[in-house]
């Protein structure tokens, strides 16, 4: 059973076809990467998983059972967490009560025993809390000790963007769905962020589905990338077979109008 | 260990501070007090002391609505219409049955009616509540009433929340606008007439429990403010933030958007029927023009004011409204034309002045806007013809400042939502820690060193390596061109 | 993109809307037929009446709701001090034509605001305050507004310009003064800000125009009866009920033509439909904002005066605006916000559920009629509409946005 | 090659602009010269639209210079860098959808009042696409992608500019209308108006400019002639975001 199974899924809007008859499987302990030019629907293909759209035909299926036609948070019951490509995290709130809100739906108190903080409830909170620690540790002392208390919109933007991954991870699920991790980021910060995200998949067992544009992180940890131009995959499969892939540089610079060159284009040569 | 030792500790004298700081404002209220009886001995304190209760229930009412507009969100206009729902309950189960006799069983009404009232009737004679009637007993009394009249209004509170589901922003607001001015302009109609007697409403609402002592409004002042905090530093009060930060992640969070919505509506609305009981028996009874639009936008610029999502800030804001409409009526006297124009021209001057040493404080060129020359100069010359009032006839005409208080609140609204949209306070809370200064979200100096070692950009342009590279792109081509 | 797009997203909407105004059709026609059989007193006449009665209430709101719509095309916000400008220009219109009761000195106080307002608006035009054209205008404005609030007395019609006129200043200065520098503030602020002007111009009204139900009946033949047959039934009305609908309809059809013909309409109608690249175009944004709360303005000055006209009187200056202004929003709403016919579609649909549903539900002895509740059916209707179809009955798509 | 003799129209010196606190240009050193088509070229998110919007002046310049016919340009407001000869094809076209072609290119020439020259510039409008001509009183948003994007080329055209700003004028085209919208903008620059396109589509940008910059997250990684640009591998690596 794939952790998440898409079938022949579309999705149009208005006269815009954003996603044409998709097909896409992540097995468990994976880490996908999908790719491709703006406006490609990689986001829409998110946003489909996610339940922020309804997908016009087509079925989706997490851990065998379908989600198509739930809302968002029913989603991220099952155990499907995403971040967001332009940060939408809580701003005026505190790092750890940014990490603290995912937990809010395992809560099985009743917001009266919240207020009279009942011990069940206090014994819950306390957990929450650990459990964010944890998430937050992740990336090392950085969120740690002071900045927890610190509101998200005095942070860096490479804080940020981890904050929303603990974020994510904080909700309790198993499949990630990671929006550009790494844009924003400096190089170094890049490569740290690339080794993050494979230790939440060795050591957290997270499964990840990832949106990127920095191809070096994508070359360096994907099982597996999967490349989208106008809503259609044309190309899949390991990292170095679908970057020399003509089609996928064509999607990339467009096509080739002076024909001098012959019919081989260049080979980009690239590295790894 | 001793860090937690040190936290135990900390907690011990913030909770002594609180109460010792409790203690302190009551001292200084006392004291006020005592002046205002020396100066007027009736006028005098009986106002106080109603400042004081209508501290307490606006207090309750704007510290709801903040629950709705400043932690959720929600941009709501309707608590006027949860408070006549209250009002109209509570006032109903303390009236005495003869006089719930003549309303509800009103001669005038028709005999559908007659049976709706007369239903309702049974049906508040089974409560019991009429045995209540001593003195003794009648607390008990308004206690269920104030009860079951934030209940009603809890009731109201779920429905007027459910198109908070389907639409956002402004159309929402509207949307609760429209059902506060539905409840208040139904309640008028003579459909309803066997239970609110019309427009007309009903006197006989006793008046000791919230006008001739205290203990009833700040009790359950403090019941609020108690329930509103710790509800806001609850799991429950971080998913509401959440909502009000970012609805779409919130969801995406896997919080309920409809649930938590439509709880803080029912909490609200129910604290908001209890300051409507608290408020028609401080008014002595129930009448429709007791709930105006236009004690929501008290309790608006309250919030707003003082400062939007904080207990604190919101009850700071209460105060200044009920000081200004307590203390402000010279503002609404009748004085002579020169002494309006000389007021006018104070507060032009006072204005001009205040936006010129914000300018050169920050900076702004030019420092004096042609604006303020016209209306510095506007405000001078009235000043001076004000002084030579006494030659003009004309400037010794009367004028009635009417208004003028609602007047000076709104412009302060507007000016705050100007330079300070976030009101004065702020988003956070009033804390001891703050006041001595102990803050968490700074680095203590071992965490500071850290910090730097990780942000150190030497490390991050080894760590990095390939830096060079970009370089080399950049020199290649040009060495080509 | 394409136009199969825009006929799909038209007509592919669910069909409980149809349903329920299908049904309330339903209902009043059944009760129509009903009432003919049971008095004679329910004849064409009575029906006829009802109906241009409902016309006029509806063009009334039509001339408020327009203001509401432009606005919110423009700048999204819900001018909640609508229906307060709307009471300013009645109330401005009564003074104009029935002689002053200021004195001097507090015409003078009066007449310096309104030219300090004058010459915000000139600003826009001339670009700086302290321009010369400016200044010379804004004294000009001093004495001209003294003087007419002090001494003169003018007939119905330049009462009704004049009172437009400033009107329309006032608008712009509320926008200059209040909404302006929240352009970019979050719009839960702006909404705050404009019920805080709302509040405002309520309690400005009092202290301006005295807090007293004042009568309204300016000294013209428009007030005279007016009775025609239809169907062997007399209809005894005055010439009102051919008035305000035409002059409603004659204003309506200049601010099409404005909105559609003049260079600064089309201007209006690009920043409406994308303000960024109005501005790429050269559009000067903030002027256009201005003339939007002109033209508004204008309109509800026109509407509260005819509003007195109707009713023989208009109400306390603190409650007048209110009811009519958040009818007025409610027809905006239901006529799709940002469309300007969507305007007078839901002004009409409001006018004809107030007057025509309680014309036709009279009170009898064992049923106390629907008259009452009149108040409440704009807000039903606003709230039914909003949260089933919110883009309302003309809809984003058709409509032509302002 | 060398135009150094000549007066440049459009000058960027050291540009940096800033989206809130995060910096969406870095020290951008740009020109254009009269008559020129100069293209600017990056991968996602490397500030190519914020580079064209600070040059039209709606995000603000927080460091450097601007100029603009020789003259200091930064302080200047959006209108008034229109009336001295800019003109913006937006990203995706964003034609007004509600008004009429021959509205729409009116609205082009707004800040312009001599009726006699507007009809001309119509006319010249109509000649090159001549499409436009048979749909006058359709609605904008009616239209095909590619029917909106001569549209908003017109409408550029309208305000007789010296300088056309492109906002990726390939975007969501099918490839033989690319080929077509490239032919008409190469037609344009040769009536003298120079063009700055901004393009994702590399090739087909590079081989009818005359000289290309390559973005990357807000800095200018590479310049040259075009030509050059084309045969360069960095270029492909640079564009990938391999770095």
């Amino acid at each position: 059973m794939a952790m998440l199974e898409i079938e022949g899924v579309n999705k149009a809007f208005g006269g815009l076809q954003a996603i044409t008859s998709l097909d896409l499987r992540v097995e468990k302990g994976e880490i996908v990467s999908v790719i491709g030019p703006n406006g490609a629907g990689k986001t829409t293909l998110f946003n489909l998983i996610t339940g922020v759209y309804r997908p016009d035909s087509g079925n989706i299926q997490f851990q065998g059972r379908s989600i198509v036609g739930k809302k968002p948070n029913q989603i991220v019951d099952l155990g499907v967490a995403r971040t967001f490509q332009n940060l939408r995290l809580f701003t005026n709130l505190t790092v750890l009560d940014n990490v603290l809100i995912p937990q809010h739906h395992k809560l099985n108190s009743t917001w009266f025993s919240a207020v009279l903080k009942t011990p069940a409830y206090r014994r819950k909170e306390q957990e929450m809390r650990e459990f964010a620690l944890e998430k937050l540790s992740f990336f090392g002392p950085r969120l740690m000790s002071f900045r927890l208390y610190q509101p998200v919109y005095v942070l860096s933007y490479a804080n940020r963007r981890r904050t929303e991954i603990a974020r994510a991870m904080a909700t309790g699920a198993k499949l990630l769905l990671l929006d550009e991790p790494s844009a924003g980021m400096n190089p170094k910060e890049t490569t740290e962020i690339t080794q993050i995200i494979r230790r939440m998949r060795d050591e957290g067992g997270y499964t990840i589905l990832l949106v990127e544009h920095k191809m070096n992180l994508v070359g360096e940890i994907s099982d597996r990338v999967v490349v989208l131009d106008y809503g259609e995959k044309i190309a899949e499969g390991a990292y170095q077979q679908v970057v020399n892939d003509p089609k996928v540089i064509e999607a990339y610079l467009g096509k080739r109008v002076d024909d001098d060159e012959g019919a081989s284009p260049e080979e980009p040569g690239l590295p790894r | 260990m001793a860090a937690d030792v040190g936290v135990k500790n900390k907690d011990a004298r913030n909770t002594l501070l609180g109460f010792l700081g409790i203690a302190a404002l009551v001292l200084v209220l006392l004291f006020v007090q005592s002046l205002a009886t020396a100066e007027d001995p009736l006028r005098g304190v009986a106002k106080f002391n109603g400042a004081l209760t209508l501290f307490a229930i606006w207090g309750i009412a704007a510290v709801s609505l903040n629950l709705i507009n400043g932690t959720l969100g929600i941009l709501s206009l309707g608590h006027h219409g949860f408070m006549l729902i209250g009002g109209y309950a509570t006032g109903l189960l303390i009236l005495s049955e003869d006089a719930r006799n003549r309303i509800l069983v009103s001669g005038r009404s028709t005999m559908t009616e007659r049976t709706l009232g007369l239903s309702v009737h049974s049906w508040f004679e089974s409560l019991g509540l009429d045995a209540l009637t001593t003195d003794d007993t009648l607390w008990l009394r308004y206690l269920v009433a104030i009860v079951v009249g934030g209940l009603v209004a809890a009731f109201a509170g779920l429905i007027v929340g459910i198109p908070s589901l389907r639409l956002r922003g402004d159309y929402l607001a509207i949307v609760t606008f429209g059902f506060g001015e539905i409840i208040r302009l139904s309640a008028s109609t003579r459909l309803f007439a066997p239970l609110t007697n019309g427009a007309l409403g009903f006197p006989g609402v006793p008046q000791r429990f919230a006008s001739d002592q205290l203990l009833w409004p700040f009790g359950l002042l403090a019941l609020t403010v108690f329930v509103m905090a710790k509800l806001k530093y609850s799991s429950y009060g971080r998913a509401m933030e959440a909502i009000r930060e970012d609805e779409i992640a919130a969801e995406a969070m896997g919080i309920n958007l409809a649930y938590h919505k439509v709880l803080g509506f029912v909490i609200a609305a129910f604290f908001a029927g209890v300051a409507g009981g608290l408020w028609v028996s401080w008014l002595g009874g129930v009448r429709l023009d007791f709930f105006l639009f236009q004690l929501t936008f008290f309790f608006l610029v309250a919030i707003s004011v003082g400062g939007t999502g904080s207990i604190t800030g919101v009850l700071l804001g209460t105060a200044l409204v009920v000081f200004i409409r307590q203390y402000g009526d010279p503002l609404e006297q009748s004085y002579a034309v020169s002494t309006w124009a000389q007021l006018v021209g104070v507060v032009f001057l006072i204005a001009a002045g205040a936006v010129i040493v914000y300018r050169s404080a920050r900076r702004v060129r030019p420092r004096v806007h042609p604006v303020v020359y016209l209306l510095g100069t506007a405000a001078l010359v009235a000043i001076l013809l004000g002084l030579v009032a006494p030659s003009f006839d004309f400037w010794q005409e009367t004028f009635r400042g009417f208004g003028m208080r609602a007047i000076f609140l709104s412009v302060l609204l507007i000016v705050i939502m100007i330079f300070r949209p976030s009101g004065i306070v702020g988003r956070s809370e009033f804390s001891w820690a703050w006041v001595f200064g102990e803050r968490r979200d700074q680095p203590t100096e071992e965490e500071r060193a850290q910090d730097a070692w990780l942000t150190n950009p030497e490390l991050q342009r080894r760590l990095a390596g390939d830096e060079e590279n970009l370089h080399s792109i950049d020199g290649d081509s040009k060495g080509e061109s | 993109m394409s136009g199969s797009k825009l006929q799909s997203a038209a007509t592919g909407r669910n069909w409980i809307p149809w349903l329920v105004i299908g049904a309330i059709l339903l209902v009043i026609i059944g009760r129509i037929l009903y009432l003919g059989t049971i008095s004679e007193r329910f004849n064409a006449a009575f029906f006829t009446r009802a109906g241009i009665e409902s016309l006029k209430l509806g063009s009334l709101y039509a001339l408020i709701a327009l203001g509401y719509t432009m606005v919110y095309g423009i700048i999204r916000l819900i001018n909640f001090a609508h229906g307060e400008v709307f009471m300013v220009g009645a109330f401005l219109t009564y003074f104009l034509f029935s002689g002053s009761p200021y004195s001097w000195p507090v015409a003078a106080l009066y007449g310096l605001c309104i030219a300090y307002g004058f010459m915000r608006v000139l600003e826009f035009w001339r670009g700086r305050l302290t321009d010369p054209l400016v200044l010379v205008g804004g004294a000009v404005a001093l004495l001209v507004s003294t003087l007419m609030l002090a001494t003169l007395t003018v007939n119905l019609v330049f009462a009704l310009i004049f009172s437009m006129l400033l009107t329309g200043v006032v608008g712009i200065t509320i926008d200059r003064v209040a909404y302006h520098p929240l352009r970019t503030a979050p719009r839960n602020s702006l909404l705050i800000t404009a019920i805080a002007v709302s509040f405002l111009l309520q309690n400005a009204g009092l202290l301006v125009f005295t807090n007293r139900q004042t009568p309204f009946r300016p000294d013209t033949p428009i007030n005279n009866a007016f009775s025609f047959t239809i169907l062997g039934g007399e209809v005894r009305t005055s010439w009102l009920i051919v008035a305000i609908p035409l002059i409603t309809t004659v204003l309506v059809v200049v601010l099409t033509l404005f909105v559609n013909r003049t260079r600064l309409g089309k201007a209006m109608r690009a920043t409406a439909q994308d303000a960024e690249v109005a501005q790429m175009m050269g559009v000067s944004v903030n002027r256009v904002i201005a003339t939007t709360f002109l033209l508004g303005s204008m309109l509800a000055a026109a509407g509260g005066a005819m509003w007195g006209l109707n009713f023989g009187s208009i109400n306390q200056p603190a409650v007048m605006g209110i009811l009519p202004g958040i009818k007025a929003f409610a027809a905006a709403v239901i006529g799709g916000i940002g469309s300007l016919p969507g305007a007078v579609i839901g002004a009409m649909v409001i006018g004809f559920s107030e007057n025509f549903l309680t014309a036709i539900f009279p009170r009898t002895p064992d049923f106390r009629g629907i008259t009452e509740f009149k108040d409440t059916f704009a807000f039903l209707l606003l709230i039914f509409v909003l949260l089933v179809r919110p883009s309302g009955i003309v809809g984003e798509d058709l409509s032509e946005k302002v | 090659m060398s135009r150094d003799g000549r007066d440049k129209l459009l000058e960027l010196k050291g540009v940096s602009a800033h989206y809130g606190s995060i910096r969406a240009l870095h020290d951008v050193d740009m020109v254009i010269y009269p008559g020129e088509m100069v293209c600017l070229l990056g991968g996602n998110a490397s500030g190519k639209s914020t580079t064209l919007k600070t040059i039209l002046g709606v995000v603000r310049v927080s460091e450097g210079e601007l100029y603009f016919r020789g003259k200091r340009a930064d302080n200047l407001s959006t209108a008034e860098r229109i009336e001295r000869g800019m003109a913006v094809v937006p990203e995706n076209r964003r034609i007004f959808p509600k008004m009429t072609v021959r509205e729409n290119l009116e609205m082009g020439a707004y800040l312009r009042d001599d009726r006699d020259a507007i009809r001309e510039d119509l006319d010249y409008v109509f000649e090159l696409f001549p499409r436009l001509a048979e749909r006058l009183y359709q609605q904008g948003g009616t239209m095909s992608g590619g029917e909106q994007q001569m549209l908003a080329m017109g409408r550029a055209l309208m305000s007789r500019p010296q300088l056309i700003l492109m906002d990726e004028p390939s975007m969501g085209l099918a490839p033989l209308f690319v080929e077509r919208i490239f032919e008409i903008i190469k037609q344009v620059n040769e009536r003298g108006i120079s063009v700055f396109v901004v393009e994702q589509n590399a090739n087909v940008a590079l081989s009818i400019a005359d000289r290309g910059y390559v973005l990357q997250t807000g800095e200018v990684v590479l310049s040259g002639p075009a030509q050059e640009l084309l045969h360069n591998e960095a270029m492909t690596r640079a564009y990938l975001g391999e770095m």
